[in-house]
């Protein structure tokens, strides 16, 4: 099954909830709305030719005017790479957690809140894990952050 | 007796000597009685000591051939002092406080293992006539005293107020604890043939050449010997059965909190029980200080020790370490029927006399 | 009837600074006597914020700082940044470049399943392999050292080729070094195979089923020690490896010697493709004319690359919005789910085997905290 | 009484530098200075480094160096690798936990300045010298086993060079 069959069986088989987007430069990439985030990734686990069980990776972009949170899921049996994501508005975003789909998105989801500040909703253990333990100097990752000890790399010429 | 001995080589006619010079000054009895002993104590200690740090020169070298690298090479030829600078930086080391309730416990833990260590070698028969005190309870009196390291150990775990010390202070008095009762069974299945435990007893029966060896007493001997090495290393926390302070799992677990001199002396403590267990093994099994009247009996004794010393060198750079509970299950469900097995038959040989 | 004991459990830290841990990973470990009863593992003592850093970095100065992000085997992170660049900017890497960068991930692969096979003997208490594991390795890092010059983190491999061709003499001594390496594997096994205390602290410890693995995240040689057939090299094929033939070893039932063997089994199937790759490197330039460190820009748009590298998967999500720097870089590394599958199945034994099992997932802690 | 003074330069003369008549404080020294037991802490890159310099090629023993795993037995700390703004806490304790003649060496470019990682990074400490007192600094990133051997044999030559009275303010 190659890429471009894969893009056509989603496109037809999701009616919609995963609409294809051109900024993808290798695996086929889809957006997806907040809401039906969830159906669609137990879809794509259980969907008998798909079998996306195997999540890659879970991560927060920050593009100053909207956040991302794009999920690159992989199927072990049937060799298939699959991406999507889900724009979030700038301030208070807020996303479901997908843990009970892919028990592997635990750290990531509480790694994208902590540095991001993207709230994950009903996530087990959503606390501060790899900054220390007194931060209060806000959520890093984001490109409004800056702190008072915070050195930049002088532009070059 | 075995040929005469050769001048001045067979250092018991100088203690001979200097016996009858102590003799004439006139003191009473008692006092020669303490002043005999009281040196005797020092030369062994002495001796001993430098014997210890000899051997941790010597284990830091095998380990490092063993390992394809070289070892302290910079301090003397071939970093022979090494281990004598490691004692004196030892010395000048701060000696930590730790807070901790039972501080007569902290304290008092090193001492008990070092002089314990130091006490196996009142019976020891180093060559010919060369013993402090022949005990006609020899063997016995070695087995008690070598057990005082368990309460050391208990002491050092509890007294430092650490939980991996705790762990390895439980481990270490489990585990010498279980082996104390193969190494027994096995030094028993000796006895029985020597019929005394007289140390010097047990040497003389083993007089002559090596087939009057008992390691070579075949069936028993081999596997007396065999079990009891196993014991032994057990008894002096070696690998495989390094497990009081495997360094992985309980960063080197009972002397976590020991630094200075308390630490030098469980470490000093260590080497010397290593060359007491070997000592008896070469007193039991490879006949004592035996051998050719040419090259003097005590250059014997320590040589063969130094050969087992190097076999529990061996063992600790080759083999993995064992978890608690397979060392347990190795201790009773294998060591204990092997050598109580040994001990009947070799008692029912003894009894009928079939031995040959 | 004598009293139930009451025994409660204690917490012991196997802290920041263990000899057993690779580095700076605390795991708090509740345990009732020697057994443990929950894991909960404390990480973020090696967070240097690699992706912050990257943000404001050219594509070409991000290699030597990604270098860091996976120290023990650096040429795989550098060809996983320049992988991601490339499909982004959809170059085609010269031939000679493709096989010099299958020859430097492999030797990489060799030189961290020796120094795993070191770490692990030494944490099941043998301390001699270690040093027989780092040995063999030195032969490798001599081969680095000649042809880039550093002897961990090396900056070799860039956006679209290779930095620096190699000396005449690295065929050669690499050829020599893999015979050698070949030979060795049997001393290595032969010490450890039949030791039975090897064995009994092996077989059979802490079985990773694969549903729970997969669900987890975890890959690589632990995936493949639970008997699941997944290797990037031949799922998700990158580079030039379909023209190598080598098979993918599995191992069926997961426990501490399945992956502690599948190492040594790998080791093999990278000397193999490292005698092919050293037998066909062809001739020519050894990068992409267009690319230039100081201007290279791809067009915007996101790419998630993926390679196989000793520790599992490691990817990198790079965004680029056509600037100089990219916009986001995300690392993905394998130790992190190792890690986070940890606690779910490393409960209720004894602690020397959760060191024997800490040390066969072959955790470091760079990949963990980045 | 000028005799004492002089007594370390007698002491170079004399072949193997004969320890009769050296002044008790060069010997203290010395034996500090020949057996420096070193803390296994590595963190970061440096540490692969460090295990290196402690294999069989650039071996750390010959230098009378072994490791320790606690630091109650450790008198010198090689700190090798990054020191996190979350690590910092513990590096100081590790130190306080030290028996006293301790030495440290900061290994690498990040316990000297940061390293790599100045720019740009919310969570590394720049340099470790203001959290412990550092004595030898080496350079590098990850710096080569032989320039780790050089800053130990430096820390020698600094042990040696020592002077009781300077030993206590420390």
């Amino acid at each position: 099954m190659t890429k471009e069959e894969l893009a056509a069986y989603i496109t037809e088989n999701f009616d919609g909830k995963l609409k294809p987007l051109d900024s993808g430069r290798y695996d086929p990439l889809f957006e997806v709305e907040a809401d039906d985030l969830l159906d669609v990734a137990r879809a794509l686990k259980e969907d008998e030719n798909l079998r996306f069980d195997y999540l890659c990776n879970l991560c927060g972009v920050d593009t100053k005017e909207h956040f991302e949170v794009v999920y690159n899921v992989a199927s072990v049996s049937k060799n298939l790479r699959l991406d999507f994501k889900l724009i979030l508005p700038h301030d208070n975003a807020e996303v479901e957690s997908v843990q009970e789909i892919w028990p592997a998105a635990n750290w990531y989801e509480r790694e994208m809140w902590e540095l991001y500040g993207i709230n994950v909703l009903n996530h087990d253990n959503l606390t501060r894990f790899l900054l220390p333990d007194d931060w209060d100097q806000g959520h890093p990752l984001r490109k409004d952050w800056d702190a008072p000890d915070f050195v930049r790399l002088p532009e070059g010429e | 007796m075995i040929g005469k001995p050769v001048l001045l080589a067979e250092l018991h006619g100088l203690f001979q000597w200097l016996h009858e010079k102590l003799q004439a000054t006139g003191l009473s009895q008692t006092w020669v009685d303490i002043i005999t002993y009281a040196t005797l104590g020092v030369i062994i200690f002495g001796v001993l000591s430098l014997i210890a740090l000899y051997l941790i020169w010597w284990e830091r070298k095998i380990s490092a051939h063993v390992q394809q690298r070289f070892g302290p090479m910079r301090h003397g030829w071939h970093g022979w002092y090494q281990t004598v600078m490691d004692a004196l930086k030892l010395l000048q080391k701060e000696d930590i406080r730790i807070v901790t309730r039972d501080k007569v416990v902290f304290f008092w833990a090193p001492v008990i293992c070092f002089v314990a260590a130091f006490l196996a070698y009142v019976v020891m028969p180093f060559g010919d006539r060369l013993i402090v005190a022949d005990l006609n309870i020899g063997i016995l009196y070695i087995m008690a005293v070598t057990t005082f390291t368990i309460i050391s150990l208990l002491m050092a775990g509890w007294g430092s107020n650490n939980k991996y010390a705790l762990l390895g202070g439980m481990r270490s008095a489990a585990q010498v604890v279980s082996y104390e009762v193969p190494m027994v069974a096995s030094i028993l299945t000796i006895i029985i043939f020597v019929g005394s435990l007289s140390m010097m007893d047990i040497v003389k029966a083993q007089s002559g050449l090596i087939f009057n060896w008992y390691v070579f007493r075949i069936p028993f001997g081999p596997i007396a010997f065999l079990t009891y090495i196993v014991a032994a290393t057990a008894e002096c926390n070696r690998t495989p059965f390094d497990i009081p302070e495997a360094e992985q799992e309980l960063v080197s677990g009972y002397n976590v909190e020991y630094s200075g001199m308390k630490f030098a002396m469980f470490f000093l403590a260590e080497f010397v029980n290593m060359f007491t267990v070997s000592a008896i093994a070469v007193t039991l099994f490879f006949g004592g200080w035996n051998g050719w009247d040419f090259i003097p009996s005590w250059i014997w004794f320590l040589g063969k020790t130094l050969i087992i010393v190097l076999l529990l060198m061996l063992f600790r750079w080759t083999y993995p370490r064992l978890r608690v509970d397979q060392l347990m299950e190795f201790a009773w469900k294998f060591l204990v029927p092997v050598t109580f097995a040994n001990l009947i038959v070799a008692g029912i040989f003894k009894y009928f006399g079939w031995y040959w | 009837m004598m009293a139930e004991l009451r025994t409660e459990e204690f917490i012991v830290n196997m802290g920041p600074h263990h000899p057993a841990t690779h580095g700076v990973c605390r795991l708090m470990l509740t345990m009732n006597g020697e057994k443990i009863v929950k894991i909960e593992p404390v990480i973020g003592y090696l967070h240097r914020a690699i992706e912050k850093i990257c943000e404001n970095r050219t594509y070409a100065q991000c290699i030597p700082i990604l270098d860091r992000f996976e120290y023990v085997t650096s040429m795989s992170c550098n060809y996983v940044f320049s992988l991601a660049a490339e499909r982004l900017a959809e170059i085609e890497v010269p031939e000679r470049a493709e096989y010099l960068r299958v020859i430097m991930l492999e030797l990489n692969r060799i030189a961290s399943h020796l120094l795993f096979y070191g770490v692990t003997a030494m944490d099941i208490g043998a301390y001699t392999p270690f040093l027989y594991g780092l040995r063999e390795r030195e032969l490798i890092i001599d081969l680095f050292e000649m042809t880039c010059g550093q002897r961990l983190t090396y900056n070799y491999i860039r956006v679209g080729g290779v930095s620096k061709d190699i000396p005449k003499q690295f065929v050669p001594q690499c050829r020599k070094a893999i015979k050698i390496i070949g030979e060795k594997l049997t001393d290595y096994t032969g010490l450890l195979n039949e030791n039975p205390i090897w064995l009994e602290r092996t077989k059979g410890i802490a079985v990773l089923p694969a549903d729970l693995a997969i669900a987890y995240g975890v890959s690589g040689p632990v995936l493949r020690a639970s008997g699941v057939q997944y290797d990037i090299r031949r799922n998700d094929p990158y580079c030039i490896y379909d023209r190598f033939d080598f098979e993918i070893p599995v191992r069926p039932n997961g426990d501490c010697f399945d992956r502690y063997m599948l190492r040594i089994d790998e080791i093999r199937q990278s000397i193999r493709i490292l005698s092919q790759a050293l037998d066909g490197l062809p001739e020519g330039e050894i990068r992409h004319k267009k690319v230039k460190d100081a201007t290279f820009k791809p067009p915007a748009g996101e790419a998630y690359a993926r390679i196989e590298n000793s520790r599992g998967e490691m990817g990198i999500y790079l965004v680029s919005d056509g600037s100089k720097k990219p916009l986001r870089v995300k690392t993905r590394g394998g130790s992190y789910n190792q890690l986070q599958v940890l606690p779910q199945y490393g409960t209720d034994m004894l602690i020397a085997d959760l060191v024997a099992n800490f040390a066969t997932l072959d955790v470091i802690m760079p990949e963990v905290d980045r | 009484m000028g005799l004492i003074k002089k007594v370390p330069l007698f002491t170079e003369k004399i072949p193997g530098g004969g320890l009769v008549l050296t002044t008790l404080e060069t010997v203290l020294h010395q034996a500090q200075a020949k057996s420096l037991w070193y803390l296994l802490f590595g963190t970061a890159c440096c540490a692969i480094e460090l295990m290196c310099t402690g294999a069989s090629r650039f071996d750390f023993d010959r230098l009378g160096m072994i490791f320790r795993a606690t630091p109650r037995q450790a008198d010198l700390i090689i700190v090798a690798g990054t020191i996190t703004k979350k690590m910092a806490p513990r590096l100081r304790r590790l130190y306080d936990q030290m028996a006293e003649p301790r030495y440290v060496i900061a290994m690498g470019g990040c316990t000297i300045s940061g390293g790599p990682f100045y720019y740009d990074s919310y969570a590394v400490e720049k340099g470790i010298d203001h959290i412990v007192p550092v004595d030898i600094y080496i350079p590098g990133c990850p710096p080569r086993p032989e320039s780790l051997l050089e800053g130990c044999i430096h820390l020698q030559e600094k042990i040696k060079k020592q002077k009781l009275s300077d030993w206590q303010e420390k």
